[in-house]
Order: structure tokens, then C-alpha cells, then sequence
């Protein structure tokens, strides 16, 4: 491979939209090669049904540098574990519709087998390590945040304290 | 120095609970990241904070037996939920 | 689901370029909705290095008809073996150039597992039934049929008698 | 009818080796997929033809039993090689 890791990878966390795959298409152009057969793309986007609940939109908080720092490592990492030429990886922050892209993952490899599974490992590891937190709004007005224990009765309602 | 002062930040569900996103903490020279929690749950305080809550200090994870330092900036981090 | 099947699947052969991710972002947007939480587009491109040897450029040939029908089967059957909201495909016959893409699929899903498990299937399948062929023409001036037996000694050399 | 009259194609490397993309084949009624692909491979014929080889029959896979009728459009398959 003639690119250097850094050259290779790109991830950043934004509170711009990540909605437009044309963005993606350019910087794959950028870090990925000619040897790369294979790309593929992944966006996560606002699902309006979560759990059987209707959600309105949501808003998400990161952990601001030390966000940048994990998805940086997690690219880097996405690498040195699997067969692929290059990675991008995206996840957004603050406030979010329906059917608006939360994270995008684009990655291309010589084969398809590697950029599968490399793919599907660093949306997973995304899941488990990135500092980054979902307060759900939903359409009977109240709100959560995911992932949460749930709360005495009397505060699970009315929705969070703080905006 | 016999104290040491860290820098708190509570994300997500815990900014809510505890109803502050930062805050500080003294604490004894050499504790660690489990004296600090200890502290924090202890009377008066943060009592719906896990005891093994997950724990970044200066922007990475870290173990209960980190040893902090002064100046820390330690995040006190629920599941997480991003993608 | 609220659409019926034959809006949540496109597909196509197609002698012009595939490369532009916009094409299927608006084709998503159509087909698509907003009970779809997860997006897969794969794209299979004309790699510099096959088997070893050093591809100039390549041409595709299909049994049109055929290939359009199989196609089409093939995406409304990875809605029915997948819980996906909708699959568009599309695969590039022709002449086609280092870098080019020559096959694309959308998946659209509730759930990224169902996603990666449907685009995968359906890229396996392409290439086991989808009547296209592949006839690589090499640096050094040499062509040969992907997939074709070996030819004898004497015939393997000076490309392809036709073109 | 005693004998039907079916339209054949050569695709891939199987064009460039029968040295045509079309053809015709004359058969008595009620011929098979095999009865086919033996006559194409017979003296003077197709030798290289694989005897189970893959065959579409108007545009759809078809199994070596399958019966063939008068204009038939029958394309024999090689390894597909799409993706």
C-alpha cells in the first residue's frame, strides 16, 4: 500500500448534516486507490419507530474531544485489523429529524469480504466506545436519553431538565 | 500537595441527575478514580451513580485504579449510544 | 411496510457509468422511508491488480434480457428472505476503466443486521447467477475471459478474437 | 411437426470459441436440453462444449431435461462472471 495510515483515514465528528453522499463519494476519491475493488457505505439514520415508540427527533451529545480521539483511533484500529485500503468515518451531533443520517462509514479494500466485516466491526465498535449519548424526543412529548437505567416514577416524564 | 483538585463533567443522563454538566472535586493526594466515584456517591450526594460507572480521565478510559492527578479533567460517561 | 414491493426494488443493467453516488441517493430517497434506520450501498470497481496481473481495462457482456429478469428477481427475492425496506441494484455492461464502477446495491433496512446480511446475498448471488461476463484486458497487451477454462497453448495469447 | 428449429447464442468465452454469437439448430420434436448440447458438441462441432453445461431456454435457466419447442431462443451459459 503506497498511502500512509494517516493518508488513508478520515473521521470527524459535525454538527453538519452528513445526509449527502456526494460528500463521501469525494473524500472516498481522495484516500481510496485503484487496488480497492470494493466500497462499501454505511449511514445510520433517524428511524421513526424505536423500541414501538414514535420518535419526533433527537438530539445527540458527544463528548467533544474525546469523540474526535476514539473515532480517530477506531479508523485507525479498523485498519490494522483488517485487509482494507482506506476509511472514513463520520458522526454527527446536536439536533436531528426523521431520516436524517446520524453516522456514515465508508470503507474500501481489495475484496468485498474484508470491507464487510470491516465495515460492520467499526459501526459495532462505534456502538460500544464512542462517547456520544441520543436524547430521544417522542411524539407524545415526552423524552430519554438511550441507554439509560430507567428512572424513579415522577421523573421519567415530562422529559429532561436540561435542553 | 497534600489535595488535589479534579475537573468533573457529567454527560448525558448523568448532566440531567445531577443536574449540572461540570463540577470539581478535592480529593487526597494519589486517590484514584474509584475514591473519587466513592466521593462523589457518598452522603448528600450523587447516590444514583453506579459504583463501577465508566470513567475518562483526560479524554481516555480508564481503570478503577487509575491514579489521578491534579488538574484532571475526569467525564463520568452512561452506556453510550452513538451510531 | 406501507409501499408495495415493486416500489422498494430498482434495478438495472445499464452501459452508463455507475460511479456517481448521487444517482442512488435519489433512488434511495424514493424507494426508501423513514422506518429504514440503516442504509448499506456497496460498489464493485475495476481493480488495478487481478489474480496477479496487471488489468489495463475491461469490457462486461451480458445476455441482456436475461440479466435484466434476474436481476429483478434477485432484488425482490432479498425481500423476501430479508426483513430490508427496499434493495436497488444495478449492473454496468460495456467497455469500462480502471477505478469504474461496475456493480451497485442499495439496501435499505429497519435494522443494520438485516442490511449486511441482505447486501452481501445479494452481491453472492449476482455473481452466480447474473448472466454477465467479464473479459479483462491485461497491461501486456493480453485479454482473457473471466471464469473460462484455461484455453490450449497457442490460443491463450493475442486477446480475444472478437470485439 | 417432426422436426423444430431453435435459435442458439454464444455468450463470453463461448462466442469467441464456437467463433460465432448466434446460430441455429435443427431438431426432431420433443429434443431435450441434452439432446441439444449433444448435437452441438457432435463430429465436426462444438468438441470444447462442456456435456452439463449451463442453459437458459428464453431467458430463463433450464435443466438438461428440459423439452424444447419450435423457436425457441436457447443460450448456453458460460461461467458467469459478474460483480
Amino acid at each position: 500500500m503506497s498511502k500512509r495510515a494517516n493518508d488513508r483515514v478520515r473521521t470527524w465528528i459535525t454538527r453538519e448534516s452528513l445526509d449527502d453522499f456526494g460528500r463521501f463519494e469525494n473524500i472516498v476519491r481522495e484516500i481510496g486507490s485503484v487496488e480497492d475493488g470494493a466500497l462499501l457505505f454505511f449511514q445510520g439514520r433517524v428511524r421513526r419507530t424505536n423500541r414501538g415508540r414514535a420518535v419526533s427527533r433527537l438530539r445527540y451529545e458527544a463528548y467533544g474531544e474525546m469523540a474526535e480521539r476514539e473515532l480517530a483511533a477506531i479508523g485507525h484500529e479498523a485498519l490494522e485489523r483488517f485487509d482494507v485500503g482506506s476509511v472514513a468515518a463520520a458522526h454527527r451531533v446536536g439536533d436531528l429529524g426523521l431520516g436524517e443520517v446520524s453516522v456514515a462509514i465508508a470503507v474500501t479494500s481489495a475484496h468485498r469480504d474484508a470491507g464487510y466485516a470491516a465495515s460492520r466491526w467499526i459501526i459495532e465498535t462505534i456502538k460500544v466506545r464512542l462517547p456520544v449519548w441520543k436524547h430521544e424526543h417522542y411524539e407524545d412529548g415526552e423524552s430519554h436519553w438511550v441507554g439509560a437505567p430507567p428512572l424513579e416514577a415522577g421523573t421519567s416524564s415530562g422529559g429532561s431538565r436540561f435542553e | 500537595m497534600d489535595r488535589i483538585s479534579v475537573r468533573t463533567l457529567f454527560f448525558g443522563v448523568y448532566g440531567e441527575l445531577a443536574a449540572r454538566r461540570e463540577g470539581s472535586a478535592e480529593l487526597a493526594a494519589d486517590s484514584t478514580v474509584a475514591d473519587l466515584v466513592e466521593a462523589l456517591r457518598g452522603p448528600g450526594g450523587l447516590d444514583w451513580l453506579p459504583e463501577r460507572v465508566v470513567v475518562a480521565v483526560n479524554q481516555g478510559y480508564a481503570e478503577a485504579g487509575t491514579v489521578l492527578s491534579d488538574g484532571d479533567e475526569v467525564a463520568l460517561i452512561p452506556p453510550v449510544a452513538g451510531g
